[in-house]
């Protein structure tokens, strides 16, 4: 259904008026906002904060997409579902807990895997993509459909103490393989799983990302278009990366048309968009 | 690019002291030090650092030089950052090392 | 009770594995976390990422003080309530939310306001302090206490588009007072409900608090102490500023006994605890 | 503290040119203006900071100066940076500004 809104009710003046009265937001945000909808892929430590702070803010639509369930080992970062909620959907997960905040935002839980069959049908439905994903085949699918599908992806990831955040395909910033255009060697790639990860690294991490898709939603420049967010939490300290613009011999970007999107994105990378199977490796 | 005042008592000309740090993971393949001041030789010409690859696989790295170098340049998944900016804007192997610049290279995290 | 532990569970060691493979952190931050209290004061915009990220890595004991109730224009920032707890109170809400996510954490409800009377006997029972308090007569308070108690404090604000945060009373680092020795004129104070916030601005500094309540907590050093970090989410910028050492002519750091806890914050600061009833200021 | 190549048509020597910004609410004395590129008129001293706050004063604040100098100094409430330090560790009053430096003025918040 159409997320159509031209006027805010007395409630809604309540609930969202310590951010309606910021001149840089107002109501003009507040009805962008409203009428957005954003796509969150990966329901785990990443996507737990970047649903949370959307749903809050009174974003129009959620979706959320997850093909895992919840465990035991995801309660340290993945802090949106609890210990009734092992074995469910972490999709269907966020959307129960976050109703209870904010039952006015459209939530859509997806509890499938992306692939390439469907990754640009579900991707074309939304405004904004948030990857919060967890692994190099799954970061590519989605870069690719984004660019093919014209919409901006504001992208985060989080390992041991570290954080990396920029926005992908949007303005005249680079896609994910203009700045990556050949996979890393699969031995080269730690999951979570395998080198850990300090819960609230990915918390932080989420947190500035959901202030990026705020900020592009609600119709303010984000500050990542061709700047990289690089982040060490042992020593305390952010850092603004310029990164190179757009790259005319980028492969999906010189020609975005659905056929960029391969077909077998874990052939391409080496590796598989599941890391529970992942063996251990250096780094 | 003679420095008499770096002088050293041997005679070694020193052209080049910087900082250079891995990140993201990459430390891991130098014995998890982060950070490294580092002091080149001098040679005839500007160091590169197409030249400063060389000397780090030579020199610094422990093993297994195929997880940080391949062919005759960083292997896909490390960022290169010369003074803050991908090495992309700043021209990449043919950049000219200056003293007291900062490289970083930086492992991509896929994590979440 | 006493928090004493000597090794980790089995349930306990899958639900950190992921941070129990940091070497920085391992077994060892594991169980001193468990063994640390940690008192969260105030249970709004920053204090509920601080109580969810403390509790979802196992801290040992979370108190938990806010005099106030919910209400609806908190929701947008205040993501541990929601629409079934309006009117009830904050302190006992983010409890009930975050048992579900970890039982296994001591949580402390205080529904109750801190004032010199009470201040310095709570303070005493907890190892690490946070303030996510909203007004300057609480935060000279909590300070002043701090101080005599000889309990770091991490201490974090927000409004608008900005935030700040540092670590107060901790190894050489100054206090609250060494900083700031004369509070500011009441009429240059703004609080959330005149100046506005959005509300990932205190989501986003509250982690940044619960990261550094952490590393205290688990014996890693804070990299906050005798540095501010200052924050603008418009421009997507972080810096990290140098500030003075403990001041020898500052009236608290000098005399830290009980009497250097005042008698009347409100009248020291010209201004009220609480912020529902401030008039609309300059800024 | 002559420098030739500054000088202007109308024989102004310029000694200062730097950035003052104004942040955590200041700006909203400043018509919400928080990045001010400056450049000082010349004297035969340095100037400090003691005299750059007159200059605020005289040339930038619009109205109610009492929110932001009381005496000879910035009201309670506002943190002073130079170059990304506390002023207290700069000398304060006494520090003499340099070329390019980055001078903050920051009300501290109270909001959670
Ligand atoms: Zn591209
Ligand atoms: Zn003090």
């Amino acid at each position: 259904p159409e997320l159509s809104k031209t006027s805010l009710s007395n409630p809604e003046i309540l609930r969202y008026s310590r951010q309606l009265v910021l001149p840089e937001f107002g109501v003009k945000g507040q009805l962008n906002l409203s009428k957005a909808s954003v796509l969150v892929i990966g329901c785990g430590g990443l996507g737990c904060p970047v649903a949370q702070y959307l749903a809050a803010a009174g974003i129009g639509r959620l979706g959320l997409l997850d093909y895992d369930v919840v465990e035991l080992s995801n309660l340290h970062r993945q802090v949106l579902h609890g210990e009734n909620r092992l074995g469910t959907s972490k999709s269907i997960s966020i959307a129960k807990t976050l109703r209870k905040l904010n039952s006015t935002v459209d939530y859509v839980p997806y509890h499938m895997i992306l692939n390439p069959k469907n990754a640009l049908k579900i991707i074309q439905q939304y405004d904004v993509i948030a990857d919060c994903s967890d692994n190099v085949a799954t970061r590519y699918l989605i870069n690719d459909a984004c660019v093919v599908a014209n919409k901006p992806l504001v992208s985060a990831s989080a390992l041991r103490w570290e954080g990396q955040l920029t926005v992908y395909n949007y303005q005249q910033g680079p896609c994910y393989r203009c700045l990556f255009p050949t996979p890393p060697p699969s031995e080269t790639v730690t999951n979570c799983a395998d080198g850990g990860v300090l819960g609230i690294v990915p918390g932080i991490m989420g947190s500035m990302q959901a202030l990026e898709v705020l900020k592009i939603a609600s119709g303010i420049a984000s500050s990542y278009c061709g700047v990289m967010l690089m982040f060490d939490a042992l020593d305390g300290r952010f850092r603004n990366i310029r990164i190179r613009g757009k790259k005319p011999n980028c492969v999906v970007c010189s020609n975005p048309t659905e056929f960029s999107v391969l077909q077998d994105y874990e052939a391409f990378c080496g590796s598989s968009a599941s890391d529970k199977c992942r063996m251990l490796n250096l780094l | 690019m003679y420095h008499p005042h770096l002088r050293y008592a041997k005679d070694v000309r020193i052209t080049h002291v910087f900082i250079i740090c891995f990140r993201g993971g990459a430390e891991l393949l130098f014995d998890g030090v982060k950070q490294h001041h580092v002091t080149l030789p001098s040679q005839s010409n500007h160091w590169d650092i197409r030249q400063l690859l060389v000397w780090i696989k030579d020199n610094l790295l422990k093993d297994r030089p195929e997880l940080f170098i391949q062919g005759h340049t960083v292997r896909p998944g490390i960022l290169v950052l010369i003074n803050d900016a991908d090495w992309e804007l700043m021209g990449e192997l043919d950049y000219q090392l200056q003293d007291k610049d900062n490289i970083v290279f930086i492992s991509t995290l896929h994590g979440g």
